[in-house]
């Protein structure tokens, strides 16, 4: 890793990152399968694939389609379960030089405490709490579209949570302030934004719908406008450290939301078309910088109002 | 382990009505290659961001070749592409079969169905026992000359335009064909028949999966097939073409 | 123009179309332009660039910036007002063989009266009434967001309209059935929708956002799977025709507007990138029905459940 | 009368440090095209789907000359397109510069800063009058040298490396150039300095602006820019770019 020159490093909740570029949580696994591709050392963080008190064998085939410019995935939450995402990848991360964000999924408030509690003293940094996957019948998006049961959602897992925990918001809704200030009312550490807007893809020859749950979550570079758009509103709207996401690509894209008030960006969807997106962006938001005279990261952060 | 590559295409051509191949020069791709595995292709057009999964046909020295229908703008923009183009390609990806199995030294009948077939071709070639090898065509063949090589090739086709008119278990009855183990790609029915027919049998038999694919290396778990018991990784009855796959045990998979 | 073997004519409240393709309002004028690269006889109907009671001026430059698989616009309703619009435009639209949509804008419900009474004597054969801009301060998305207020525009409208009234919808809401279900019982005749998605874009290096009014409104294929998904949601909640729109590019992107329930469907944004669209999209849905042996459109609308 | 056409590229060139130019191939463009028009270019990539206005450079018979600087990835795609290849081009566009009207008759000063220097090639070469041709660039020099057989050329660089440092003004006051008539294509404060020292002179001026566009044809209303009266399409004070433009009469627009 080449000696910076300036200051990447960004600090949520009392957890100091080396810079501000994570994954977003679903589409890296528990970074396993990309460590051939990507040096895990070189991440601000890895955020985990959501996972369960226990497991979820997800949805039918076809789980995923490609659309303009993005994807529509319907892979409903399939995980192994903590007891082995505690015995295997959390050992696997911690061989690295990274922080580790936990994203944690449930179909009910329950499941969330019992989840989080489990979570609580394992050697893992923060957890993110997923209330707004659209894939899965109960829970998920349910609780992350509206205010008061988000809110309750937050203080219940506070209140049991040893680590900061951020919640993780869903766009599908009419206004994300309201929601970003729920959380933030229910002692939210961290908002994470946005997750997928909920599509759908007909496959006109066969008459029936691309993805087998007829809906799925719409991700990539199509929808970063509206990512953007809502970091910046969220960023105007709480007091708490933002992590953005959606569409980002390239360190240009990360840079929109680090200027719109992410103090953390995560790569998703891109990844699966380049796997060394996450370097590349931490290498141009540090030559950004540099280009820029800008010798703090915290410099940028929500400098466009 | 796999790789990245931007790889040269040194050669490309039509087989056969809406059938192309491509060669391209690796670095390491070929080298670390199996036959049963693929490559993921990716799209030069931004509006395309997924990757093709293409098996792998041929493998000489660091020279890998493909052999593909064109189905929809990604397939067709890659007929399009031109000797001393490059294309970003992904691999080798998935288990491949193992030649070196003990159940590889087996009489070995080899099933290539339509689209299925190409990946066959480098699987004939390594398998070091004797070789039945039976590929079904809706009408127009391709490749078929090239399998003859490494074995007997008897062809069925829907139309009957060529060798049994029928599918591949058609030809098979109808030629008498026996082996001690199946390798089987093509379309799912045809799968399902030929795992029934091991089944009965007794034969050993080993089938190769497609799935849609996002990330097409084990992390996004948009691939899955059912599996018969609970999968090691997945710890449900998953398990994911693109890394346990897209090879397996006809036992294994419920298809 | 070919002699068609198909029937692909709609009818929406009474009036009866030859072809289910219209065109996006604010994406092609009044056609005068476009009359240069499209035959305007062969269009199902044209759907006019939003007009209110009076000149609107519209909002400061940059209107537009391009984005992944689309754009965002904010323009803010220019427009030159009913009474230009209704000596100027409507004339050159009554040369043609088409149906004329008129697409009204206002920033109170005043507004909104004063014009659908001036525009229901004009020989034009429906009103869309948008209360989805996102562009404007006052009015347009307002009256699209909340449930109450889009029924009372409807009924506000529908009351002192002699014409039927489209009422277009807002996607940016928690839940678009809600927001139907209100305008259907307002006494809508139909609803078209999707009007775009509030996003933005931030120009790193100038530091500021890349349209003047900050937010703008994300249209183009980006955005289809969103449309497709809300379309076929409305199609299941509610009884009157929808008019399809949002990423419309070719025809296969229509057909799945129809089989997701759609009777008529609308070119937006793919204008810019090729003039000659709506042209392909009528001719592709033809060859597609012959190729299917599909005899009246009507069979493949809203087939896929 | 405007036209959508795939145009062949005949030749591309590289004229200075990502400057460049292509000549393409047209049905009706060229033979339709104005001094001051533009064409819409666009991307073959998907992910970009606006149209990139370049103006005309030169009109030779059905050929049309662009030149353009890379700017961002579309500009850049263009860069990379070779001879042989086509790119969707849509015009000619705009108003353009009238030629034929009584004031093209009178000494002209045509101003052109940066790349908006290669609109005014085609235009020296129409107007029949004697020409006064003042071009302004950072450092690099392009096109010049063409420019001289159609007038009197007067160089201004900002780093002072070639003619007068400074501006295309400060060029005009250390010749001491005069003329009846301004034609002007540049950056904005260099356009505002042109209009004002126009007014100060009582000179007659044509300016071409800038706007970002969606259509291209008049329709979206993207590209507006500020006019001094009520402008009669829009009933506003809005004038479209595209349409009433790209040229003005520097006194009927705000900039
Ligand atoms: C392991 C594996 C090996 C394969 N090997 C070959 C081969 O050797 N030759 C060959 O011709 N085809 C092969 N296929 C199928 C090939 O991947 C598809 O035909 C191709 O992806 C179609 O892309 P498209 O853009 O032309 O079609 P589109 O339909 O436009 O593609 C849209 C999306 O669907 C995906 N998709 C479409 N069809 C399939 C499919 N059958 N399987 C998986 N994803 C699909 C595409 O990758 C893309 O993401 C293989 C598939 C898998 C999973
Ligand atoms: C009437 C007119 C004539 C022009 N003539 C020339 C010319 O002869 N040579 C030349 O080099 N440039 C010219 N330009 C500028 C040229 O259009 C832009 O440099 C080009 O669009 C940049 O595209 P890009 O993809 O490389 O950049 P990006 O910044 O990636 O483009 C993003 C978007 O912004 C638009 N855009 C960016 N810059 C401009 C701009 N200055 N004006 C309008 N739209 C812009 C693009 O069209 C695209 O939609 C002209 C502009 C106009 C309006
Ligand atoms: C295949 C896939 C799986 C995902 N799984 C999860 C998940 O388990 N938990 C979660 O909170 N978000 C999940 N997401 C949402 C992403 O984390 C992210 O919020 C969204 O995709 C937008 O970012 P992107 O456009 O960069 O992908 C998933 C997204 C994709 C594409
Ligand atoms: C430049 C532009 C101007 C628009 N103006 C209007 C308008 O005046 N009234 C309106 O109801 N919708 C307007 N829209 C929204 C479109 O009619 C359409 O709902 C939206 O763009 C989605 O369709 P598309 O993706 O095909 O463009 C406008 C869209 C664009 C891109
Ligand atoms: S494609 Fe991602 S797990 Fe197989
Ligand atoms: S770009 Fe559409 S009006 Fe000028």
């Amino acid at each position: 890793m080449p000696a910076e020159s300036v200051n990447m490093s960004v600090n949520i909740a009392g957890v100091t990152f080396k810079n501000p570029v994570t994954v977003a949580s679903g589409t890296f696994g528990s970074g396993m399968e990309y460590s051939e591709y990507v040096d895990l050392n070189r991440l601000g963080a890895v955020t985990t694939k959501g996972v369960a008190n226990v497991p979820w064998p997800g949805n039918p085939t076809p789980r995923i389609a490609e659309t303009y410019g993005g994807m529509i995935n319907a892979i409903g939450l399939q995980n192994p379960g903590l007891d082995t995402f505690l015995t295997r990848d959390i050992p696997f991360l911690k061989k690295y030089d990274t922080k580790i964000i936990v994203n944690v999924c449930g179909k009910s408030k329950e499941d969330y405490i019992d989840a989080v509690e489990k979570l609580s003293e394992a050697p893992v940094d923060m957890l993110e709490i997923n209330i707004s996957c659209p894939n899965v019948k109960e829970g998920g998006i349910a609780f992350g579209q509206r205010a008061e049961s988000a809110m309750e959602i937050t203080s219940a897992v506070k209140k049991v949570s040893k680590k900061p925990i951020i919640m993780k918001l869903s766009p599908n809704v009419t206004d994300i302030t309201e929601m970003a200030k729920a959380v933030e009312a229910g002692g939210a550490d961290a908002v994470s934004l946005i997750n997928t807007l909920t599509g759908m893809k007909i496959d006109i020859n066969r008459r029936t719908f691309a993805v087998a749950n007829k809906t799925g979550g719409l991700s990539g570079p199509a929808i970063k406008p509206v990512a953007v758009r809502m970091v910046y509103q969220v960023a105007n709207a709480v007091n708490i450290p933002i992590i953005g996401m959606g569409g980002i690509a390239s360190a240009e894209d990360a840079l929109e939301f680090i200027m719109a008030g992410a103090t953390m960006v995560a790569v998703g969807t891109a990844n699966f078309n380049d796997p060394m997106t996450t370097i590349k962006v931490i290498e141009g938001i540090q030559s950004f910088m540099k280009k820029n005279g800008i010798k703090d990261i915290a410099e940028i952060t929500g400098c466009v109002k | 382990m796999s790789f990245r590559e931007n790889a040269k295409i040194i050669k490309t051509g039509c087989l056969g009505i809406g059938v192309y191949e491509i060669w391209f020069e690796t670095s390491d791709i070929a080298k670390a290659a199996k036959p049963g595995q693929f490559i993921s292709v990716y799209s030069a057009d931004g509006s395309r961001l997924l990757p093709r999964p293409i098996s792998i046909c041929a493998i000489v020295d660091n020279k890998l070749r493909i052999v593909y229908r064109t189905v929809g703008a990604g397939t067709k923009e890659f007929s399009s592409m031109k000797e001393g183009e490059s294309l970003s390609i992904q691999g080798p990806l998935g288990n491949g079969y193992d030649v070196n199995a003990t159940y590889a030294s087996k009489d070995a009948i080899i099933f290539g169905g339509g689209i299925g077939i190409p990946p066959m071709l480098e699987l004939a070639k390594q398998l070091n026992c004797k070789k039945q090898i039976v590929l079904g065509y809706k009408d127009e063949l391709f490749l078929n000359e090239e399998f003859e090589k490494y074995g007997t090739v008897t062809i069925a086709t829907e139309d009957g335009s060529c060798g049994t008119k029928g599918n591949v278990l058609d030809a098979v009855k109808a030629h008498n064909i026996k082996g001690d183990v199946i390798y089987a790609c093509g379309p799912m029915p045809m799968l399902r028949a030929i795992k029934a027919y091991a089944l009965e049998n007794n034969i050993e038999c080993y089938i190769s999966l497609e799935e849609k694919m996002a990330c097409g290396i084990g992390a996004c778990l948009a691939c899955v097939c059912k599996s018969k018991d609970i999968d090691d990784h997945s710890k449900v009855h998953n398990k994911r073409v693109c890394k346990e796959g897209p090879v397996f045990n006809a036992k294994e998979v419920e298809i």
